[in-house]
């Protein structure tokens, strides 16, 4: 109970970094603090006591393992991540390119 | 093998095509063309294959296996009424939009690797339609999301940039409450089956978590959806982007990320309350009064167009969280209209910006005189998107009208008259100061765009003009099977697991 | 880890911001070992050096300083209370799960009996990914190829032909 | 591996980098190849063998590592890693349904079973590896490119 709420408080500080920061890598910083705290839930979730992990050896028989499911999934949404990063670092390089700042305060040709 | 083994093919065909031209395309001149506009056309004949197959099928069901796993341990794909109709809508407007980019695209460099991300929003938007597993579904919104993401920078000029940027990360975030509501969803039910979902929470009692996942996903979808209080992204977006692409997000993008997924989950998986359909009510009449209050103040013709989009999805919205069968029914057939005439528009902008290099409404002038067939497609579209008779654009918003009388919200039923007259009069400002008018001195000697783009805005143009047929009984089956699993609600889950396991 | 995150977001100097989030990462694969997933933290660990290069090399020698606007307040208090508000909704739903350490697993239980039998694959991670869900795995390839060429489009140069270019073509 | 000492860092740093660059390489193929017996996979492995090349050319420079493997070559490869993913998946078709995994499981805990997994791991590990060295030299380039201008 306590650790998914410390979960979501480690997600709550990535959204803050995303709402409240004006640097674009800032922004970027707290959208993967977002992703971990996402992963780390989900993998929280899937966790039992005494588990073992989901790997059979040749001489135990498969008891009491840690749920497989999730960590699939996490596995899946890591790279999900990673894609989504390096796509959004290489789109701030080329505003930092045409704009010469990080800082949103000052790359405002748009009108919200 | 049956009937069932169609629907894979929606999702390896887009993909299959996207590979080959990353690969081929820069090796073999006029590859990608050829290969898009094969792999675009054989989709759009086996969508409306598949809704053929669907109406024989017993059930109106279709479920695939995929891996020959029965559904809850592997993923399986659904074709019902609701994704045929997406299908369809879907795949008609992505072949135009096709057609329409082989020549407009000519303006930017690396066709290629357009066509190659076009290929994958398409798999990513199909993905998202036919699949049955609540991650699976995450995993092709993600696809179709990073692609757009990449497209709307396209140009790579300052502004695209930024858009793309704010577009990025706000929709990330939108992924992660996504993702977390999965979570909970799967902490709480063990499964990730949609039809699965919907059968445990119909067993266990119904809890606070319900509630709190379901804001969840109305924040994620309502992002993508570009409903009013998430919507900042959509104005800038759209208009960055090139001109295909503002049709395609604008045009099915955000009706399949946003609106058939929260239709889906709202409906078909959580089971709609009382309380679910009332929020989708306000915040559909709410985007349609704002939408359209900012889009009379633009001069810019594609910034106009976003703000109008926001007002048009909140018309669906509305239509759709009445909750009676004929508010369904209405919000579903404005949604096919719309994807129609709004991609209409978009690329009839296109065209202007291509012939005339501005989108400044204080800039053109007659240009109806120089370019016929713009000027009288986006006359057709802009006549259905104001609700004037004849046009497609005018029975749905007729019939989320009478619906809304129906069940007795007239506070609602003003609003969508308010919000079509406003529609109508910024649409006559467009005629007035891009089409009619005085010709402008320097627009003189400009040509009417290439062949292709002509052809697909006049397709589209007729498809608005026969939209309205669709109310006639013998094609109206079409929407009704949508409606009616709509409708069933959480009896989804009963028919897609009775299915899957006698096959 | 919630610590070296605050640090992450706080700190003025982007590049110590990129190296706190690198702890958060490792801090991470740490959690994924003892919470018994070692797929995870493999993966965990390779993907943030990764990340930490690309963002290393995009920060380096780009630091300038912050500034504060106006209305500064009134956006963090605003934010904040979303927080607050999410963090309480969070909670009650959160009791409603059932408790740490002791997870449903209606389906898993039948990847764990099953798996090995059926798919021949010892590592029970790698068997529902890629044989009960290979289908996500084909989505999550995708996703990856996507960025790429995502990537690869926006930073090629330059984005729009010159007109003269464009008249040649005609 | 030409030796040019105005790219890249340091003689020691080059050293240790020519000796260790084999060593993660042949550690990214195992992990690949063993991704149904032990921890890792696809993923992991195809990106440690793209952190491989990354290290090359942090070390050497761009001219050295792209000497390897050129920027069409990399997303050349990468549309072939995939597209041999998808021919894995439709493979199954041959045993009547799509991703259905048609090849003999073979015996547990021995390197050649499991059927298609650790077809699929090599496909994934193949793209994974040169789609993020693709990114990265991508960036590089980019780079480069801005401080000519």
């Amino acid at each position: 109970m306590t650790l998914y709420i410390l979960c979501l408080v480690l997600f709550c500080i990535g959204l803050y970094g995303v709402l409240r920061k004006r640097n674009l890598i800032k922004i970027i910083v707290g959208l993967g603090i977002i992703e971990y705290a996402m992963n780390l839930f989900f993998v929280l979730l899937g966790y039992r006591f005494h588990g073992r992990a989901p790997i059979a050896a040749q001489d135990q028989n498969i008891l009491n393992m840690v749920d497989p499911l999730p960590q699939a999934l996490v596995l899946t949404s890591i790279v999900i991540g990673l894609g989504v990063t390096a796509l959004v670092i290489s789109i701030a390089i080329r505003i930092y390119e045409k704009y010469g700042t990080f800082d949103i305060t000052k790359i405002k040709r748009l009108r919200g | 093998m049956n009937t069932a083994t169609i629907i894979p093919f929606f999702v390896i065909i887009p993909l299959g095509a996207a590979f080959l031209i990353s690969l081929l395309g820069r090796l073999i001149r006029r590859f990608s063309d050829i290969m898009i506009l094969f792999s675009s056309a054989l989709l759009f004949g086996l969508s409306i294959y598949a809704r053929v197959l669907l109406s024989q099928a017993s059930g109106k069901i279709l479920v695939y296996k995929i891996g020959g796993w029965v559904p809850p341990f592997g993923i399986c794909m659904v074709l019902d009424g609701l994704s045929a109709f997406m299908l369809v809508t879907v795949n008609v407007v992505a072949f135009f939009i096709t057609l329409y980019s082989l020549s407009y695209m000519e303006k930017y460099t690396d066709k290629p690797k357009f066509f190659t991300l076009f290929s994958l929003m398409v798999c990513g938007m199909n993905g998202i339609i036919v699949t049955g597993d609540l991650f699976n579904l995450f995993v092709f919104l993600e696809i179709a999301s990073i692609s757009s993401y990449a497209l709307v920078a396209f140009g790579t000029e300052a502004e695209e940039l930024e858009a793309s940027f704010k577009y990025a990360i706000m929709g990330s975030v939108a992924s992660s409450f996504i993702f977390l509501g999965i979570a909970f969803l799967y902490g709480f039910t063990s499964t990730l089956n949609m039809a699965d979902i919907a059968r445990v929470l119909s067993i266990k009692p119904n809890a606070w978590i319900v509630s709190f996942v379901s804001v969840l996903f109305l924040m994620g979808f309502g992002l993508k959806a570009a409903l009013v209080p998430f919507h900042a992204w959509l104005p800038d977006a759209h208009p960055s982007a090139p001109a295909s692409i503002s049709a395609m997000l604008s045009g099915i993008l955000i009706k399949t990320l946003g609106v058939y997924a929260l239709v889906r989950i709202f409906f078909n998986i959580i089971g709609a309350t009382h309380n679910y359909l009332s929020i989708l009510m306000f915040l559909g009449a709410f985007s349609m009064l704002v939408g359209v209050i900012l889009a009379l103040s633009q001069w810019d013709l594609k910034r106009l167009l976003a703000y109008h989009s926001i007002s048009q999805i909140g018309y669906v919205v509305l239509g759709i969280g009445l909750g009676t069968p004929l508010g369904i029914f209405a919000g579903l057939y404005h949604l096919f209209n719309h994807s129609i005439f709004k991609s209409l528009l978009f690329l009839n902008s296109g065209a202007v910006d291509y012939a005339a290099e501005t989108r400044d409404l204080k800039e053109t002038g007659g240009l109806a005189k120089v370019m016929p067939v713009t000027g009288w497609t986006s006359l057709i579209a802009s006549m259905s998107i104001a609700g004037i008779p004849p046009f497609n654009g005018f029975f749905s918003k007729l019939i989320i009208i009478i619906a809304c009388v129906q069940k007795g919200c007239l506070g609602y039923a003003l609003c969508a008259v308010i919000g079509s007259i406003l529609t109508l009069a910024s649409f006559m400002k467009v005629q007035k100061f891009v089409f009619f008018g005085q010709l402008k001195p320097g627009f003189q000697n400009i040509k009417e765009v290439p062949l292709t783009m002509k052809l697909s805005m006049i397709c589209l143009a007729a498809i608005c003009v026969i939209g309205g047929l669709m109310l006639l009984p013998s094609l109206k089956f079409f929407l009704d099977d949508a409606v009616s699993v709509v409708i069933q609600g959480t009896h989804y889950a009963a028919s897609v697991l009775g299915v899957a396991l006698n096959q | 880890m919630i610590f070296a995150a605050i640090v992450a977001i706080e700190v003025k100097d982007l590049l110590s911001s990129v190296i706190a989030v690198g702890a958060v990462g490792f801090a991470l694969c740490l959690a994924f070992l003892i919470l018994k997933a070692p797929d995870l933290a493999i993966t965990q660990l390779v993907v943030e050096i990764l990340c930490l290069i690309i963002l290393i090399r995009a920060t380096i020698k780009k630091d300038l300083p912050l500034v504060i606007e106006g209305r500064w307040v009134f956006n963090t208090v605003s934010t904040l209370a979303f927080i607050c508000l999410f963090l309480f909704f969070a909670w009650t739903a959160l009791r409603e799960l059932p408790r740490f350490g002791e997870p449903i697993m209606a389906v898993a239980k039948k990847y764990l009996s099953e798996g090995i039998s059926k798919t021949g694959a010892v590592n029970l991670v790698t068997a529902v990914i890629l044989d009960f869900r290979a289908y996500d795995t084909l989505g999550e390839a995708t996703v990856l190829f996507t960025s790429v060429i995502g990537i690869m489009a926006i930073l090629r140069r330059p984005g729009r032909k010159k007109l003269k270019d464009m008249d040649n073509a005609r | 591996m030409r030796d040019n000492p105005k790219a890249g860092m340091t003689l020691i740093v080059k050293t240790v980098t020519r000796l260790t660059v084999g060593l993660i390489l042949i550690f990214g193929i195992y992990i690949i190849l063993h991704g149904h017996l032990s921890p890792g996979g696809g993923f992991a492995g195809g990106v440690i063998v793209g952190l491989a090349f990354v290290h090359l050319m942090l070390a050497f420079g761009k001219d050295v590592a792209a000497a390897k493997i050129s920027k069409n070559l990399a997303s050349n490869l990468e549309s072939i890693g995939a597209l041999m993913f998808l021919s894995v998946a439709l493979l199954g078709f041959f045993g009547g349904s799509f991703f259905l995994n048609i090849l003999a499981k073979g015996t547990p805990f021995k390197l050649f079973s499991a059927g298609t997994i650790p077809l699929s791991n090599i496909c994934i590990g193949i793209k994974v590896g040169v789609g993020l060295f693709a990114i990265f030299l991508a960036l590089v380039v980019l780079e480069k490119s801005k401080e000519q201008e």
